[in-house]
């Protein structure tokens, strides 16, 4: 059996239900903890309230993703349709009166920028795909996914303390309080 | 057919204002637990296929290998001659398929997009079959325009690539259109799907016992963990797919009847196909999603979490959808009619009269009258009533394609050059073959991928409501946000 | 690709027979000459395997001056594949590699020789048009434009036959050294041309041999007329004198031909084509002929009639006796006539008598000798100015019956056969050729096609075809042409007159080489007698001044009493009309793809032929099922509704004509029946000519031996043949047929299977008389402003554009300032004869598609010859209106095509034509549905690689069997792209040529700037336009009525084109749409005679009653 | 319950996209290099061997030979022909130049003559094949007279053929060559006297010449050109050239 000292991740604590997660929430937020997370088979409402968790900046992503979309479609088109190779067809104009024509593909790069945007940036924003984390390790997190409702607090952050943070768990009415470490 | 429903109890009593509120049909029945549900779903994929999927698999599969596979190859190495189309109509029955594929694509989009926007909580259901079938059919739809160039081996020629010969695409020809609004659909919905199914991934990826299994399903769940700081994107990111996907599955089938709409060929040449075109993807979406759904519901025994009620929801919409459709039908009649333009009246008069009366004939009992019988609350409860209607309006919904390219290139302008169109025998195989193709992959996904959105159904359940258990508790949440939280849950519910 | 095939074949010199031979003039000329010609064709004939044959011919058109061969091709290796550049060794005079040179030449015909300006690029003939230089030419039919495939046909015979047997041609030359010899009685049998050359070597040959005898035979041309006429005197007819022009089932401007239609068809024109301007003026009606037709079965001609008289073709002597009787000529009296035809014989009568010497009666090849007498004594009554009656130089040949009679005696020991006709296939068939043939104890037949004949004479000598042979002929006026070879024979073919000098010699062959001339050289030569610049003129303009001598006309009636004494047809005794086919004639042209898959002008069949009943004759003889009506109506609700269902015998592929058999006397034939609207009540039309050889079981045609083919690919298995129920006595007409329907269907493939326009203003007419429109009485004046306001026209509002077609700097886009093409096709002129559309084939090289996709609608021609009957609903309905309509690209300023095409493979040019470049197109077809004159074609499958006439081959892909190397490539037009499959293509007014003639301009551009300086020399646009109606496209030059115009729209009223634009009869076909097509139609005029529009009330009515 | 995957997956998907990103960047750049900028069909540089190792550098630049003698159609067809053996025979015949070289035995078999005799060997010409150089697609139909008659010079698109000891090809022969020659034809546009004078130099040439703007066709009226670029705009106005741009001017 090897000595070396695993490094802690944090305390995980579970909970019955969803309520009693919320309301769990609400005090760990309320004892000033910012490295701690929620953890539920589904998305609660007002949790991120609950938590303090600001509002997502993604929608500002999305929105600069689309507006690219839109110039690359528009300036695609303009230029090879007008500037560079105007063509005759049925008599339609090759000046700025043709744009109207390009109008659905402007519409179609606009979504599909936005759509990668928003795939790209959110994989950013949850640092997803991340396979290995020390939750992982833990038998009973994996019922997360199923009827599980987890809080963890992790020991980066700077109020955790061993004892004080368990207690404050259980207090709250964790259940289940395991102390998480790094594998390796 | 009768089916057992446990009539829900009214909600369990809640303290503060009291509110008029109806009585709600549940959306998932005889209170099944979280983890009823997660057995239920995940067992679809865990547990051994019953032999009624093996029956089905192994013939769709070969149909698809056959029809797909060999029709297209057939096709290549030999011309597009091998297929019924002629100097006259020169499309005929692949661009039906095509368009017929494509409108059956509307529906998934459709259920979880605008449905999700306007907070219809049935959807949770069927939203992962649904947008299964749309990846799958336009899968089939974009085989169609794909291998009906004469000269596939140079389709990228449609890619504005830059090149040595300095020549671009036409920006201004609705195919060109088409190529970038399928191509968006289709990314954009495998998105939705994909995101979608991420924390479900992660559900069976966490009961899975197999290496093989855990390593597969473990890449395509990256890594969920059920964080509420991802919840919190993901939510906001799943919104805003919504947002973008409605006008996206709007256009698709705008830009599709542009190819049309914008010809100037009579019959064709209408600015009603939009809306009408929209409104028969979403028609026959919705059929198409019974017509698969009700046979799931009862393989895997899924009645608790697709309840009559779902299909009461999807019986209306096809029942107004059918309606909207009917009522284009009528008007092009009716412009026809009115235009005076002699050539216009003279396609419709073909179309109604002509050597395809059975095909208009056809789409109209299938597309108009047989969902009229969704009007009685009996049909929409008897599911071979249901059944039966669906089949109808899937067939209805080729023939509308039918009648309009093939009976119009038939008979256009000049009579000296009608001529009769017959497909061919690999017509016949190729369309075969992708509804082979189609139902390999929705069975492929049945066996693999949880059909039913794990998650949202969780969150339907009323438990899931942080404050489902008692309000005093909150004190910072006041009885007006309470109120205003039921007010918006019954906005978005009592039209369901 | 092995690389064998790349090599450049080597030949020993004195083996190389086959060659390039360009003009005769440098033939004869300097030795210079001789070491300049250049070998071409290194194949050695008789040698060689059918495959060798092939590889060596595929070698050819790779070797084609600076055309490439690639070598190794490095598909495994990234690197650019070697080609080279093989130049002539010694480069032949005259020949730039990609330039076409033009040769005079002439095709010989029984109507009259058909003077020819040849195009050939770098030795290889591409496409024949008529030569302009002469002043009777008026182009060219299309059998004539389809010859040329002949030359390259690859079924054609390459061998010397020995009883049937391949041989040797040394084997022959020495037979023949001993025939020439000894040769007994010895007769020769000629086809029904005229030629000097012949006459004088037949002249000389009865010196060397007496009692040598010279028959002539072709299996449509009985001589009838010579009953009235004289013996070898033929009837030209002065069209452009001829004021009323009564044809007694005369198809003149079809398929029997009366000296040149030229002048027919200037005065259908009414003086619009006056100063030698065309369209200088409106059509005046004082100025038109009127033409009256009696006949049976339409025929084109029939379609140009303003009083068509529908009888049976056994009444026509009937009403011309009639006709007679009312001009004051003492004839028998004839049958009974209806109340309609006396007033139509009566008013015809003194139309004509009014006319006088400006009148002209015509009577029909297949009509009887009393009917010609009738028609000769008409003429002379009136004392037509017009018909002239010539003395041909066929005179001196005996007929058929003489040849038949001369067999059975056996009083021949060698008969030469040069006749184009296949007598044991096409001879009455009472006459049993072939066992008479056998009566004579050496027989040689010279041929194109080693046939029925060929096979059956003791010796067969394969031919040369006209262009690759010297010789000459005569027109129908008399006019000497001189028909020069623009290729050594392909596969060692010998001439006619070579056979002929043969036997006039020791028996040896002169075929000549590229040292020497042949001896048809020396013969047409010594014919002419011209001294070397004058036969160098000569040459170059392809004719010699002549004519023929006018002939006094017997005046015999004797046989007119006979022709009156016809049977009147009832459904159970059926008249029969034995008819040429407008594909392939006698049946000489059973192997000319072009020919076959041009719909036939009538009935738009394809690749077959069919009897044609009336619909009223099909229903009272119960065959089902056929649809009868030309607007068949369903009743809906009630009501009748023009709803163009399905004809009754199916469409497209599935179109399957009802067999029937018909029995004549003791013969019978088992085939297929279409109706044929316009046709006489119980009468069936038989065309003749094919059913030469069929192995899939059906017993309509000749049993194909595969170990002797009589037929071609080409020709296998198409049609039924009808020779086999004529006789002798009835070989045009025959009485007392009997129908019975076969329960059995066959597939035939049509092009049109709609008739009627259903209510579309599409091909319009008008009439000189005044008219009913809509209970307005409508002059002459009226309806011609009223043409582009027909149909839909007349309440549409003018189409108004949101965006203006102009560029970035708000310029036009089609902008061109030097040319601005466009084409208008004059509808009264056009007799639907297809002539464009082979033309435009040969020009284009548009592949053949064989009848299975026909069936299914994908032929190729991108004209597409719509023809439309119509009637009046007051009209006589059994009698319809027929008007022809071609379609190709109209080239629309706002073509709906281009919009739609995703990769911009067809766009507009900047003189506006719609291009279509087909090295873009990746074929999505959409241009093609948005195109509202589906004027577009698709190339489904590699027709040009694939060989069509295979049945099912298509469908086989890469495993069916190629047609690569197949003589028909060397055909093709260089400066036109072959398309490969997947590709779209379609009329572009002959681009090619357009950009040939700019280029060929800025050449003469740069010639006047050699003088001064360059820099100072000012080229303005004027410079650069091509002058006034220089360039011809292959359709406009081809059409024998000029009914196509085509021009700068900027040479404003100096180009015809514009002109034509001008006239009041001018509309846009569905102008309503705003397409804006640069083609433009004009409206046809018909000029009825006022008394006889009661009861003619379809005449001119085609469109105008459609609202 | 352990972790499934190890700890260094969770930047495999990073990596593996940037690498995927860095190979597909590559691809891109590699067709971008030698699919875009020389297109393998249209090798710039293409040099190959010859079955005589003809020198243009000799013929033109030393001797002083005009292109017309040889590519004798140049100015009259579509075609600018490689000369006929006979052409060559012209100079290179028994007893004239060259007549004993070794390098000359192709041509003599080409002729079918004994080059010592002179006489002829009676044997079969074995015809020459020259290794074509300059190839563009079947399709497309260049003129060649239609160039050289405009005042374009056999430079713009062979190069310098008379420094050339062998021929290569100096463009690449792209559809977007030619396009951007007929979008600014000036560019090339010379005197039509200048048109095969391969050592043309339009500023050497306009300072022996004197050329004036007299009408104000490029600038000012009255104004002397110098340059290229102003002379090929007065000569494209003061000739009306206007090249197309559309498909069948080279399409057919």
């Amino acid at each position: 059996m090897s000595t070396t000292v695993k490094r802690v991740y944090g305390y995980l604590a579970e909970f019955e239900s969803a309520s009693k997660l919320y309301k769990a929430a609400e005090k760990v937020r309320d004892a000033g903890f910012e490295k701690w997370d929620c953890y539920s088979p589904y998305p609660i409402h007002g949790l991120d309230n609950a938590m303090g968790i600001k509002r997502s900046i993604l929608p500002y992503m999305v929105f600069f993703g689309g507006l690219t979309g839109f110039f690359t479609a528009l300036a695609l088109a303009y230029i090879t349709q007008v500037s560079i190779y105007p063509t005759v067809v049925q008599g339609k104009p090759a000046n700025i009166f043709t744009v109207p024509a390009f109008f659905p593909i402007m519409f179609e790069l606009t979504v599909l920028f936005s759509g990668f945007t928003t795939l790209f940036g959110l994989l950013g924003l949850m640092q997803l795909p991340r396979y290995n984390h020390p939750l992982f390790a833990s038998k009973q997190f994996a019922r997360v996914t199923d009827d599980g409702f987890f809080i963890a607090i992790e020991a980066r952050d700077p109020k955790f303390s061993a004892e004080s943070t368990k207690q404050l768990l259980a207090d709250i009415g964790g259940a289940n309080i395991e102390l998480v470490e790094d594998e390796n | 057919m009768a089916e057992t429903t446990v009539k829900a109890d009214a909600p369990a009593k809640r303290e503060g204002p009291k509110l008029p509120v109806l009585e709600r049909e549940k959306l998932i029945l005889n209170k099944r637990s979280y983890n009823w549900i997660t057995e239920r779903i995940c067992g679809v994929v865990e547990n051994p296929q019953p032999l009624l999927w093996w029956l089905l698999f192994i013939p769709c599969a070969i149909i698809a290998a056959v029809g797909v596979g060999g029709g297209l190859f057939h096709l290549v190495s030999t011309g597009v001659g091998v297929w019924g189309n002629t100097n006259r109509a020169m499309w005929g029955w692949p661009i039906v398929n095509f368009v017929f594929w494509i409108g059956i694509g509307h529906a998934g989009t459709l259920i979880s997009a605008i449905l999700f926007l306007t907070r219809q909580n049935w959807r949770t259901s069927i939203n992962r079959a649904a947008e299964a079938m749309t990846i799958f059919a336009v899968c089939c739809a974009g085989i169609f325009p794909a291998f009906h160039v004469g000269r596939v081996w140079m389709a990228w020629f449609l890619a504005p690539i830059p090149n040595p010969n300095q020549i671009w695409q036409n920006f201004k020809s609705p195919l060109l259109w088409d190529v970038f609004a399928v191509s968006t659909y289709f990314t954009v919905s495998l998105i939705f799907w994909f995101l979608g199914m991420v924390p479900d991934l992660a559900t069976i990826r966490d009961r899975a016992t197999g290496k093989v299994r855990k390593f597969l399903y473990g890449i395509f769940a990256l890594g969920w963990r059920g964080a509420n700081r991802h919840w919190s994107h993901y939510e906001m990111a799943y919104l805003l797919l919504a947002a973008l996907s409605t006008p996206l599955v709007l256009s698709v089938h705008s830009v599709v009847s542009f190819d049309f709409a914008t010809s100037v060929v009579p019959g064709w040449h209408t600015t009603i196909f939009p809306p009408y075109f929209v409104a028969g993807a979403i028609f026959g979406g919705f059929a198409m999603v019974l017509t698969i759904m009700i046979p799931a519901r009862f393989i895997y025994g899924l009645k608790d979490l697709i309840t009559m009620k779902h299909i009461d929801n999807m019986a209306k919409i096809i029942l107004l959808t059918g309606s909207i459709v009917g009522y284009a039908y009528l008007m092009e009649l009716f412009m026809a009619f009115y235009g005076a333009a002699k050539y216009e009246m003279e396609a419709f008069k073909l179309r109604l009269t002509g050597p395809y009366w059975w095909a208009y004939v056809a789409m109209m009992s299938c597309n108009v009258i047989s969902p009229q019988l969704f009007w009685w609350k009996k049909c929409r409860e008897n599911l071979w009533v249901v059944m039966g209607v669906c089949m109808c309006v899937n067939i209805g919904m080729w023939f509308e394609r039918f009648v309009i390219i093939v009976t119009t290139l038939s008979r256009m302008w000049l009579p000296g050059d009608w001529k009769y169109y017959y497909p061919s025998g690999e017509d016949i195989m190729l369309f075969v073959g992708t509804i082979g193709m189609f139902l390999t992959l929705f069975l492929l996904f049945l066996r693999f991928l949880p059909c039913i959105n794990i998650a949202e159904v969780k969150w339907t359940k009323e438990e899931s409501d942080p404050h489902f258990e008692d309000q005093e508790d909150h004190p910072d949440e006041g009885a007006e946000k309470i109120a205003a939280y039921q007010m918006e849950l019954e906005k978005g519910e009592a039209k369901a | 690709m092995s690389k064998r095939v790349w090599n450049h074949p080597e030949v020993p010199a004195e083996e190389r027979d086959v060659l390039v031979w360009r003009s005769a003039g440098e033939l004869d000329g300097s030795a210079m000459f001789r070491e300049h010609l250049e070998r071409e064709f290194p194949e050695k004939n008789g040698e060689l395997t059918e495959e060798e044959r092939e590889l060596s011919r595929r070698s050819f058109v790779k070797l084609m001056g600076a055309s490439s061969a690639l070598a190794g091709l490095g598909l495994a290796s990234c690197r650019r594949p070697e080609s080279y550049i093989v130049p002539y060794t010694n480069a032949p005079e005259w020949v730039i590699p990609g330039k076409p040179l033009y040769y005079a030449s002439a095709r010989p015909t029984a109507a009259g020789g058909v003077p020819l300006l040849v195009t050939t690029f770098e030795g290889r003939p591409t496409l024949v048009a008529p030569n302009e230089d002469h002043p009777d030419s008026s182009g060219t039919d299309a059998f004539t434009q389809a010859s040329i495939l002949d030359l390259y046909d690859p079924d054609r015979s390459k061998d010397f036959l020995k009883a049937g047997k391949v041989t040797s041609k040394a084997d022959f030359e020495a037979a023949l050294k001993e025939s020439a010899a000894k040769p007994g009685k010895i007769g020769f049998v000629f086809g029904e041309d005229d030629s000097p050359t012949r006459a004088r070597l037949v002249g000389e040959l009865k010196k060397k041999f007496p009692g040598a005898k010279a028959y002539r035979y072709e299996a449509l041309e009985a001589n009838r007329a010579e009953a009235a006429l004289g013996k070898g005197n033929r009837l030209v007819v002065d069209f452009s004198k001829a004021d009323r022009i009564l044809s007694l089932d005369c198809d003149f401007l079809g398929l029997d031909e009366t000296g040149e239609s030229k002048g027919y068809f200037e005065r259908r024109q009414g003086g619009s084509h006056a100063d030698g301007k065309l369209y200088s003026k409106e059509v005046a009606p004082e100025e038109m002929n009127r033409h009256y037709q009696v006949e049976a079965a339409y025929t084109l001609t029939g379609g140009m009639a303003d009083h068509r008289l529908r009888v049976t073709a056994g009444r026509v002597a009937q009403i011309a006796s009639a006709i007679a009787a009312e001009l004051g000529v003492s004839v028998p009296a004839s049958g009974e006539l209806s109340e309609k035809e006396k007033l139509w014989v009566a008013e015809c009568a003194k139309d004509l008598q009014a006319a006088g010497g400006n009148a002209v009666v015509l009577a029909g090849k297949r009509q009887s000798a009393g009917l010609h007498q009738l028609a000769a004594a008409i003429n002379a009554k009136l004392g037509s100015a017009c018909a002239k009656i010539v003395a041909t130089g066929r005179g001196e040949f005996a007929d058929f019956a003489e040849l038949v009679a001369d067999m059975e005696a056996g009083a021949l020991q060698t008969l030469v056969f040069a006749t184009p006709a296949n007598p044991v296939f096409d001879a009455p068939a009472d006459v049993q050729f072939k066992e008479l043939l056998a009566k004579v104890p050496t027989t040689i037949h010279l041929g194109l096609r080693a046939d029925h004949t060929a096979r059956a004479c003791s010796w067969h000598v394969p031919a040369a075809h006209y262009l690759e042979s010297w010789g000459d002929t005569r027109t129908a006026s008399g006019s000497h042409l001189l028909v020069q070879p623009m290729i050594l024979p392909l596969h060692g073919g010998v001439g006619e007159l070579e056979l002929l000098s043969a036997f006039l010699g020791d028996g040896s062959l002169q075929l000549g080489d590229e040292q020497t001339p042949s001896a048809g050289y020396d013969a047409v030569r010594n014919t002419v007698q011209l001294q070397p610049a004058a036969w160098t003129e000569a040459l170059k303009n392809g004719y010699i001044d002549a004519s023929y001598a006018e002939a006094e006309a017997t005046g015999a009636t004797d046989q007119v009493a006979a022709s009156l004494q016809t049977p009147t047809p009832s459904k159970d005794a059926l008249e029969v009309i034995f008819a040429a086919d407008a594909s392939v004639w006698d049946g000489r042209f059973i192997n000319n793809s072009w020919l076959q898959e041009a719909p036939d002008p009538i009935s738009k069949l394809t690749w077959d032929n069919v009897a044609y009943v009336s619909p009223k004759t099909a229903e009272a003889l119960g065959i089902e099922p056929l649809t009868t009506e030309l607007e068949p109506e369903t009743k809906i609700f009630g009501k009748d509704v023009k709803n163009a269902p399905r004809p009754e015998q199916g469409e497209g592929e599935k179109a399957k004509a009802p067999m029937i058999e018909v029995k004549l006397g003791e013969a019978s034939l088992k085939i297929p029946v279409l109706v044929s609207f316009g046709q006489a009540d119980d009468t069936i039309v038989l065309p003749l000519g094919y059913g030469q050889g069929r192995d899939d079981g059906r017993s309509g045609g000749v049993v194909y031996d595969k170990a002797a083919p009589v037929v071609g690919q080409v020709g296998l298995n198409t049609g039924f043949d009808a020779y086999r129920l004529r006789t002798s006595q009835t070989d045009y007409l025959a009485s007392g047929a009997t129908i019975s329907m076969v329960f059995d269907r066959y597939p035939v493939a049509l092009t049109q299977e709609h008739h009627a326009m259903y209510g579309r203003a599409l091909a319009r007419e008008i009439s000189t008389d005044d008219i009913d429109v809509h209970h307005h009485h409508k002059s002459y004046e009226e309806q011609l402003k009223g043409v582009a306001k027909q149909g839909m026209d007349s309440h549409m509002p003018p189409n108004t554009s949101i965006y203006k077609p102009n560029d970035t700097e708000g310029k036009p886009l089609i902008s061109d300032d030097r040319h601005q093409w466009a084409m208008a096709i004059d509808l009264n002129v056009c007799t639907g004869c297809n002539s464009c559309l082979v033309a435009c084939q040969a020009e284009n090289n548009i592949p053949v598609v064989g009848k299975e996709q026909v069936a299914k609608g994908r032929e190729m021609h991108w004209i597409r010859m719509d023809r439309y009957y119509a009637v009046h609903k007051d009209g006589d309905q059994d009698n319809p209106e027929m008007i022809p309509q071609p379609v190709a690209c109209v080239q629309c300023e706002m073509a709906p095509c281009e919009t739609v095409c995703p990769v911009n493979a067809t766009v507009h040019t900047e003189e506006g034509l719609n291009a279509m470049a087909y090295n873009r197109c990746i074929g999505t077809r959409y241009c093609a549905n948005n195109c509202p004159y589906k004027a577009r074609r698709f190339n489904f499958f590699d027709y040009n690689k694939r060989n069509p006439l295979v049945p099912h081959n298509l469908n086989r892909g890469p495993w069916g069997k190629k047609q690569v190397g197949d003589g028909k490539h060397l055909q093709r037009n260089p400066n036109v792209s072959v398309r490969m499959r997947g590709v779209m293509e379609k009329c572009t007014y002959c681009v090619q040529r357009l950009e040939e003639a700019k280029i060929k301009q800025k050449q003469i551009q740069r010639k006047k700037a050699l003088g001064v300086d360059s820099t100072k020399m000012t080229v303005t646009a004027k410079d650069l336009r091509i002058p006034v109606d220089s360039v011809k496209v292959a359709c406009q030059s081809a059409c024998a009525s000029n009914a196509i115009t085509f021009g700068n729209l900027l040479d404003r009223k100096d180009a015809a084109v514009v002109r034509a634009k001008d006239s009041k009869r001018n509309y846009d076909l569905l102008n309503y749409i705003g397409t804006l097509p640069r083609t433009s139609y004009l409206a046809r005029v018909k000029n009825p005679n006022k008394e006889l529009t009661s009861i003619d009330k379809n005449v001119g009515r085609a469109t105008i009653h459609i609202h | 319950m352990a972790n499934f995957f190890p700890r260094w997956s969770n930047f495999m998907p990073l990596k593996l996209a940037i690498c995927a990103g860095a190979i597909a960047f590559g691809i891109a750049l590699t067709i971008a290099v030698y699919g875009y900028g020389i297109p393998h069909a249209q090798p710039v540089g293409y040099q190959p061997g010859q079955p005589i190792p003809y020198s243009h550098e000799i013929h033109v630049n030393q001797l002083g030979m005009d292109c017309r003698y040889c590519h004798s159609f140049v100015e009259h067809g579509a075609h600018a022909n490689v000369p006929s053996a006979n052409v060559c025979f012209n100079c290179h015949g028994p007893n004239k130049v060259k007549s004993d070289s070794p390098l000359l035995a192709p041509l003599y078999d080409a002729m079918a003559i004994d080059q010592e005799t002179g006489q002829s060997t009676g044997m079969e010409p074995k015809t020459l094949e020259w290794v074509r150089v300059h190839k563009i697609a079947d399709y497309a139909y260049f003129n060649h007279s239609a160039h050289v008659n405009r005042g374009v010079s056999c430079q713009s698109c062979h190069g310098e053929v008379d420094e050339m000891k062998k021929v290569y090809q100096a463009e690449d022969l792209t559809m977007g060559w030619c396009l951007d020659c007929h979008r600014s034809p000036e560019k090339h546009l010379r005197p039509m006297e200048e048109v095969f004078n391969l050592d043309y130099d339009a500023e050497e040439w306009l300072a022996q010449n004197e050329i004036v703007d007299s009408e104000g066709l490029v600038g000012e009226k009255g104004q002397r050109l110098t340059s290229q670029e102003e002379f090929g705009k007065f000569l494209k106005v003061h000739w009306d050239v206007q090249p197309k741009e559309s498909c069948a001017t080279c399409h057919r």
